[in-house]
C-alpha cells in the first residue's frame, strides 16, 4: 500500500527562532499585532509503500531520526493520510 | 606526511584547502572523493567548506552519508586529524565526530566577511603554533554558522578547553558586536574531546597569501604538519 | 487540422507577425505544425534572434589590443597568455526579476554561468549590475532584497566569488528592474569547446536537470511583451537548482578535459529548441532528435513543451560516436542526468520525434537566422526641452549637510549591505574585493598575472545624451579598471532599451550602440559579448537607456594594483580638471529633484592621457592609491576614500566658476584622485608633466576629519564617523523602514 | 480567543523542488527505496486573536497571501485549531 506522509519538522522549544522571530515583527509591522509565538519549520511530503498505516508511521519516524531532522535542535512529527484520502 | 581533502557533490572550498595545504606546507595533497573507503594513505583529512547536496534540507545532512565519512570517523579514531571548514564543520557536526550543530544565522543572512577571532587553546594539534589567545582574522562566509549546544554539553565543552576559536573584536574580546552568528559563546571553533578532530567555521584557507587578505592561516598548516611529523615519530618509537 | 487563419491567429498569439508566418509557410512549402510555430515565434524573436537590433550590433570593433578568437559562441574573450584565454559576458534577467526576484535573479546566474563553462572555461568571477525604482518604495524593497537574495543564493552554492557590480536607483525601473549579471572564466585555450554540432552519425545528449514545464514561453513572452496588469497570463517561472549547476559545472570541466565532445551548448531561453537549432546550425548539418527519450520531471508533457521548455541547469551535448559512454559516466558521477535523444545527420534539417511521429520537420538554418527589421529612428521631441531647462540654482547654505545626503543618496552610498551577503573571496583569488577598489581584480594562479573588471553605466547621462552617455559608460569602466592597476581589455554589453518599435527608443539604443562603439575603438578594446534586452517598459514610460558595459583588464603584474583607501601620511592629488558642468548631476538630482542639461563632456584624447598616467603610476609602483570621480563629484570621491581607509583628509579644491558646488560636485569625466608617499611627488609629477596630464597637489591625508576648501575657504568640515555612518549605513537603514 | 494556528506552505506541484528530489535520491541511498515523491515546503505555527475560528482561519489565509508565501511559486494550506486543544 502506498501511504502519503506529511512530517512537520520545528526547532526544539529551547532553540531560538529568529526567523520566525522576524516574521514576526514583520507581521506586526503590517498590522497584524495579534500574531504571537510565530515559528517557522520544514513541511516535509513524502509517498512511502507500507504494509499498513503503523508500518507507515514508524517508518517515517525512523527517516526523521535517521536524516531529516537532526535530534540536537529539531523535533519532528509524523501524519499517514491513506494515499486515496489525499486531495 | 599526507593531507586528504575530501570532495562531495557541491564542496566548492576543496580546491582552495588543496591549494592552501600544499603552497603552506610543501606537502602532499590529494583529493577523496566521497565515494572512497580507504583513507590509510592520509594523516590528514580536511572536510571543506562549500555546500555538499547543495545543503538541501539542512547544511551537512546529506553528506554525512557518503561512505567517505565512515572512513573519517575511523581515521579519528586512530587519532589521526580531522579538520572539518566551515560546511565541513557542519558535516562533522552532523556525524557525530563534533558536538553540537550549527543552524541559521541569527540575522538570517548569509555573511562573507574578514573576522576577527582569539585562539582559545593552543595545546592541539591544529593550534600549536599560535600564541595563547592571539587573536587571528580568517574570514568567514556561512548562512548557518551559529553554534548551539545543550546547556551541559556546552559547560563540558568550555570546562575541557574544547572551545578553540572564538569571535570577538579586534582586541580580542568577545563581545555581542564581535558575534557574526549569533553562536553560542561566540563560538566559533571546537575540537573533540581528544583533541584530534577541529571543527571551524571561519576559513583559515583564505588567509594564507598577503596577496589574497593576509597570512594568519599559515600557522594552521604548518602546525598540523609538525604535529603529523612528531605523531609519526612516536609512533614509529612505539 | 487547423485551417491557415486559424494557425496565422496561433503566429500572432506567439508574437510573430503576418510577414513572418508568410516567410514561415514559404521555407516549408505547408502549412507549420504548432510546434513548428512556436519553434519558430521563439528563434526570430527579439530575445534569441535579435532581429531589430542585429544590424547595430554590427558596429561594434571585434578586435584590439589582446588578441581575440572564438566568433559565434555563447561568449567571446581575449588571450591573457598563449595558454590562457579569458571568457566572459554579461546577460539580462530583467523580466524574471520583475516577476519574481529572487528565482529570476538566480536563475540569471545559473544561465550567465552556463555560458562561461559551455566554452571549457573555468568560472572565476561574478558581477551584477542591478537597477530598482525607488528605494522607498515598498516595491523597490521588495525586487533589492529578493534580487540580492537570489544572487547569494545561487552564487555563493555554485563557488564562484561575486565581486563587484553596481547598485542604482532611479523612479524609471519602478515597474521594470534591470538585474544584468557578468560571468569571467578563464580556460585553457587548447580545451576551448565549440558548440558546433558536426558529424553526422554522433550521438546528440541531453545532460543536466530533467526538463519540467517551467518558464514555457516564459522567457521568449515575457522579453517580447510589454508587462500589463494581466497577472493570469503569468508564465510559470524557472527555478534555480544552484546545487546541480555546481555538479554540471565540474561534470563539464571533467569532461572537456578529454576529447570525447564535438559541441556543447547551454540551454537557456527556449531550450531545446534553440540549442538543435543553433548547434546544427553553426555545424552546417541537421538533428534527428526524439523528444521522448528526454528525461523528464512531470508527465504528459507536450512535445511543443518539451521544446520550449527553459527547465535550468541543462546542457546539449554532441559526442563523437563510440564515446557516448564515457561522457555519461562522467555526468553520473556527478548524479545528472545524460541522456542520448538522437543524432546529428547530414540532411540540414531538424527533425524532432515524439513517439514514433514526427512533429517538427524544419531546415535547420532557417530557425537561427531570423529575419532582420531595419527600424525607425527619431530624436525624442522632450529632449531639446530637457536640454533647454535652466539649471541655475541657489548656492547651498550648508555644505557640509549636502555632502552628507549625498553619502547616504542610495545611488551612492555603501552598497556593502548587498556584497556581504556574496561570496567575494571563495577560490581565494580576490585581490581587491567590493567596495575596495574602483573595479575588483583577481590573481590568476600559475602566473603572476591579474584581472581587473567591473560593470558601469550612468543611465541619466544616456537619458540626456544616450551618444555621449554611453561613451561615457565604457570611459568610466576603462577608468575603473585603471584606478586598480589594471589595462581595460575587453568589452561586454547589456542593452538594456525599452520598445524599438517606437523610434525615439529606437534611437536611443541606436546613439548608444554608435557610442560605445567609437569609444571602444578610441580605447582599442573590442566587444567580445554582450546581450540586448528591450521592451523594458512601464506602463507610463521606457526604463531610462541603459548600456551596461561589463570591462576586463589585465594586471601583468598583480602584486602592482591600487585600490581606494587612503593611509595617513599621503599626499593627495588630483589627476585632469574639473568643470563647470553640473548637468545630469547627482548632486542636482539629490538636491534639487533635477535631471536635465547635457552629461558632462568627454574628450577621449584627454580621457586616455589621464588613464595612461595612472597606469603607468600604478605599474611603476608610484602609486597604491586611486579612486576615479564620478556621481557625487570630487567631494564624494575624496571622503569615500577617507572613508575606505578610516583617516581623514584635508584638501583645497581648485575654483571652478566661482561656485563652491561645482568645484564640490560636478562630475566633469577624466578625473582620478590619487593618493601617495611624498617621496613619489617629483616622479610623478614629472610623468605628468611628460604626458601632458593635468595634475594637482590638492592636500595631504590623516587626523579624524573631512577638511575640505575651495580655493582656501572653507567648505566641509566633518568627522570621518559621522560621514562614515551615512555612508555605510544608508541602504540597511533603508530597507529597514 | 486565542487560537493556534498551523500553516503548510509547500511549492506548487508543477514547480522543480530541488531540495525534495536530492533528499529522495539520498533517501533511496539508504535503502529507503520507497520513498516517493518527496517535496519539502515550510511549516509555520503561531498564535492568532480572533473572534471565532473562522476568523483566525481568514486572517490566517490573509498573512499567507500577503507575506508568508509566495503565491507564484508556492501554494499554502491553514489549519485552526483551538488554543486548548493543542497538546
Ligand atoms: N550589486 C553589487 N554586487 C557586488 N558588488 C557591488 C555591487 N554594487 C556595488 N558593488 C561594489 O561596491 C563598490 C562601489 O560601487 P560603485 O558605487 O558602483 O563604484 P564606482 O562608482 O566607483 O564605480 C565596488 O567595489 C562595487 O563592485
Ligand atoms: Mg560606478
Amino acid at each position: 500500500m502506498l501511504y502519503h506522509v506529511q512530517i512537520e519538522i520545528t526547532l526544539k522549544p529551547t532553540v531560538m527562532d529568529a526567523q520566525g522571530t522576524t516574521i514576526e515583527r514583520a507581521l506586526h509591522k503590517l498590522g497584524h499585532t495579534s500574531a504571537a509565538n510565530v515559528r517557522i519549520g520544514k513541511f516535509v511530503t513524502m509517498e512511502l509503500d507500507a504494509a499498513d498505516p503503523a508500518e507507515a508511521q514508524a517508518a517515517a519516524e525512523e527517516l526523521c531520526r535517521e536524516l531529516l531532522a537532526n535530534p540536537i535542535i529539531e523535533q519532528f512529527a509524523v501524519q499517514v493520510v491513506d494515499k486515496e484520502q489525499v486531495v | 606526511m599526507k593531507f586528504g581533502v575530501v570532495v562531495f557533490p557541491g564542496s566548492n572550498c576543496d580546491a582552495d584547502c588543496h591549494y592552501a595545504a600544499g603552497n603552506v606546507t610543501g606537502q602532499e595533497v590529494r583529493y577523496v572523493w566521497h565515494e572512497e573507503r580507504d583513507l590509510s594513505d592520509l594523516d590528514c583529512v580536511i572536510v571543506p567548506g562549500g555546500f555538499s547536496y547543495g545543503d538541501y534540507l539542512r547544511c551537512g545532512a546529506v553528506a554525512r552519508f557518503s561512505p567517505v565519512m565512515e572512513a573519517v570517523v575511523t581515521h579519528a579514531a586512530e587519532g589521526k586529524y580531522v579538520v572539518g571548514i566551515c560546511n565541513g564543520f557542519q558535516v562533522l557536526t552532523e556525524a557525530g565526530l563534533l558536538p553540537g550543530a550549527l543552524y541559521r544565522n541569527d540575522h538570517l543572512q548569509f555573511v562573507c566577511q574578514p573576522q576577527h577571532l582569539r585562539v582559545e587553546a593552543i595545546d592541539t594539534p591544529f593550534t600549536h603554533f599560535y600564541k595563547p589567545a592571539q587573536v587571528v582574522e580568517f574570514p568567514i562566509a556561512h548562512g548557518e554558522g551559529r553554534y548551539y549546544a545543550d546547556p551541559d554539553t556546552l559547560a563540558a565543552l568550555e570546562a575541557n578547553g574544547q572551545v578553540i576559536f572564538r569571535y570577538c573584536t579586534p582586541a580580542g574580546e568577545s563581545t555581542a558586536e564581535a558575534n557574526p552568528n549569533g553562536s553560542l559563546n561566540n563560538i566559533a571553533g571546537i575540537c573533540n574531546e581528544t583533541r584530534n578532530v577541529l571543527g571551524l567555521m571561519p576559513h583559515p584557507e583564505r588567509r594564507c597569501d598577503r596577496l589574497v587578505g593576509g597570512t594568519d592561516g599559515k600557522k594552521l598548516f604548518k602546525g598540523i604538519v609538525e604535529s603529523m611529523m612528531v605523531r609519526a615519530i612516536s609512533m614509529g618509537h612505539r | 487540422m487547423a485551417t491557415q487563419t486559424s494557425q496565422l491567429d496561433v503566429a500572432r498569439e506567439l508574437g510573430m507577425n503576418e510577414q513572418e508566418y508568410a516567410n514561415v509557410l514559404k521555407i516549408l512549402g505547408r502549412e507549420p505544425t504548432g510546434t513548428e510555430l512556436a519553434m519558430y515565434s521563439v528563434e526570430w524573436s527579439e530575445h534569441c534572434g535579435y532581429p531589430r537590433s542585429r544590424p547595430l550590433l554590427k558596429l561594434f570593433p571585434k578586435t584590439g589590443k589582446y588578441p581575440t578568437r572564438a566568433e559565434g559562441e555563447d561568449a567571446g574573450g581575449f588571450a591573457l597568455t598563449d595558454e590562457l584565454y579569458v571568457i566572459f559576458k554579461m546577460e539580462s534577467h530583467n523580466h524574471p526579476s520583475q516577476v519574481e526576484p529572487k528565482q529570476g535573479a538566480a536563475t540569471g546566474i545559473g544561465g550567465i554561468l552556463r555560458d562561461i563553462f559551455t566554452m571549457g572555461a573555468r568560472p572565476v568571477a561574478l558581477l551584477d549590475s542591478l537597477r530598482f525604482g525607488d528605494l522607498d518604495s515598498d516595491i523597490g524593497k521588495h525586487l533589492l532584497a529578493g534580487v540580492v537574495d537570489g544572487i547569494q543564493f545561487y552564487g555563493n552554492c555554485v563557488g564562484v566569488p561575486t565581486v563587484g557590480g553596481e547598485i542604482y536607483f532611479h523612479p524609471s525601473y519602478r515597474d521594470n528592474c534591470l538585474v544584468n549579471v557578468m560571468a569571467v572564466g578563464i580556460a585553457d585555450t587548447a580545451l576551448l569547446a565549440t558548440s558546433k554540432g558536426k558529424g553526422p552519425g554522433n550521438p546528440v545528449l541531453v545532460v543536466g536537470n530533467r526538463t519540467g514545464r517551467d518558464g514555457i514561453g516564459g522567457c521568449s513572452i515575457l522579453a517580447s511583451h510589454e508587462f500589463s496588469e494581466d497577472d493570469e497570463k503569468r508564465p510559470t517561472v524557472q527555478i534555480g537548482d544552484p546545487f546541480t549547476e555546481k555538479c554540471l559545472i565540474e561534470a563539464c570541466m571533467e569532461v572537456l578535459q578529454g576529447d570525447a565532445i564535438v559541441g556543447i551548448k547551454d540551454m537557456g531561453a527556449a531550450g531545446i529548441t534553440c540549442t538543435t537549432a543553433e548547434m546544427a546550425a553553426a555545424g552546417g548539418v541537421g538533428m534527428d532528435i526524439d523528444l521522448a527519450k528526454v528525461p523528464m520531471r512531470e508527465e504528459g508533457m507536450e512535445p511543443w513543451e518539451i521544446m520550449m521548455s527553459e527547465s535550468q541547469e541543462r546542457m546539449l551535448v554532441v559526442v563523437q560516436q563510440g564515446r557516448e559512454q564515457e561522457v555519461i559516466d562522467i555526468f553520473e558521477k556527478w548524479n545528472l542526468n545524460a541522456a542520448i535523444v538522437g543524432a546529428v545527420v547530414e540532411e540540414q534539417v531538424l527533425r524532432i520525434r515524439f513517439h514514433g511521429e514526427i512533429v517538427a520537420e524544419v531546415p535547420s538554418l532557417s530557425l537561427a537566422e531570423s529575419p532582420i527589421y531595419y527600424l525607425p529612428a527619431e530624436e525624442p521631441a522632450w529632449l531639446a526641452k530637457v536640454h533647454a531647462t535652466d539649471l541655475t540654482v541657489p548656492p547651498p547654505t550648508d555644505l557640509n549637510t549636502v555632502l552628507l545626503r549625498l553619502l547616504s543618496s542610495p545611488n551612492i552610498a555603501s552598497k556593502r549591505w548587498a556584497f556581504r551577503q556574496y561570496d567575494h573571496m571563495v577560490q581565494t583569488n580576490t585581490v581587491v574585493p567590493p567596495g575596495a577598489g574602483d573595479a575588483a581584480v583577481i590573481r590568476v594562479k600559475g602566473t603572476d598575472k591579474g584581472l581587473g573588471m567591473t560593470t558601469d553605466c550612468n543611465s541619466r547621462y544616456c537619458y540626456l545624451d544616450p551618444y555621449v552617455g554611453a561613451q561615457i559608460a565604457v570611459a568610466e569602466a576603462a577608468r575603473n579598471l585603471v584606478c586598480v592597476g589594471a589595462d581595460p581589455a575587453a568589452v561586454t554589453d547589456c542593452l538594456n532599451f525599452g520598445k524599438p518599435e517606437k523610434p525615439d527608443r529606437f534611437w536611443q539604443l541606436k546613439r548608444a550602440v554608435e557610442g560605445i562603439a567609437d569609444a571602444c575603438r578610441a580605447f582599442n578594446v573590442p566587444v567580445v559579448s554582450g546581450n540586448v534586452s528591450l521592451y523594458n517598459e512601464g506602463p507610463d514610460a521606457a526604463i531610462f537607456p541603459t548600456p551596461t558595459i561589463g570591462m576586463v583588464g589585465v594586471l601583468a603584474h598583480v602584486e602592482a594594483h591600487a585600490t581606494l583607501a587612503f593611509t595617513a601620511g599621503q599626499i593627495v592629488a588630483l589627476v585632469g580638471e574639473t568643470r563647470a558642468e553640473m548637468g545630469g548631476s547627482e548632486y542636482l538630482a539629490v538636491e534639487h529633484g533635477l535631471e536635465a542639461g547635457y552629461p558632462p563632456s568627454l574628450e577621449l584624447p584627454r580621457e586616455l592621457a589621464v588613464q595612461n598616467f595612472v597606469l603607468a603610476a600604478i605599474q611603476q609602483g608610484l602609486l597604491t592609491t586611486a579612486h576615479d570621480c564620478s556621481e557625487g563629484g570630487l567631494a564624494v570621491t575624496l571622503a569615500e576614500s577617507a572613508l575606505a581607509g578610516g583617516v581623514g583628509v584635508q584638501a583645497n579644491l581648485p575654483a571652478v566658476d566661482g561656485r563652491m558646488d561645482t568645484a564640490l560636485f560636478a562630475e566633469s569625466q577624466s578625473r582620478i584622485v590619487v593618493a601617495f608617499a611624498p617621496a613619489q611627488q617629483a616622479a610623478l609629477t614629472a610623468l605628468a608633466a611628460e604626458l601632458g596630464v593635468p595634475f594637482t597637489i590638492l592636500g595631504a591625508t590623516g587626523g579624524e576629519h573631512i577638511r575640505l576648501t575651495v580655493a582656501e575657504a572653507p567648505a566641509i568640515d566633518l568627522p570621518v564617523t559621522t560621514a562614515a555612518d551615512a555612508f555605510t549605513g544608508a541602504i540597511a537603514a533603508a530597507l529597514a523602514e
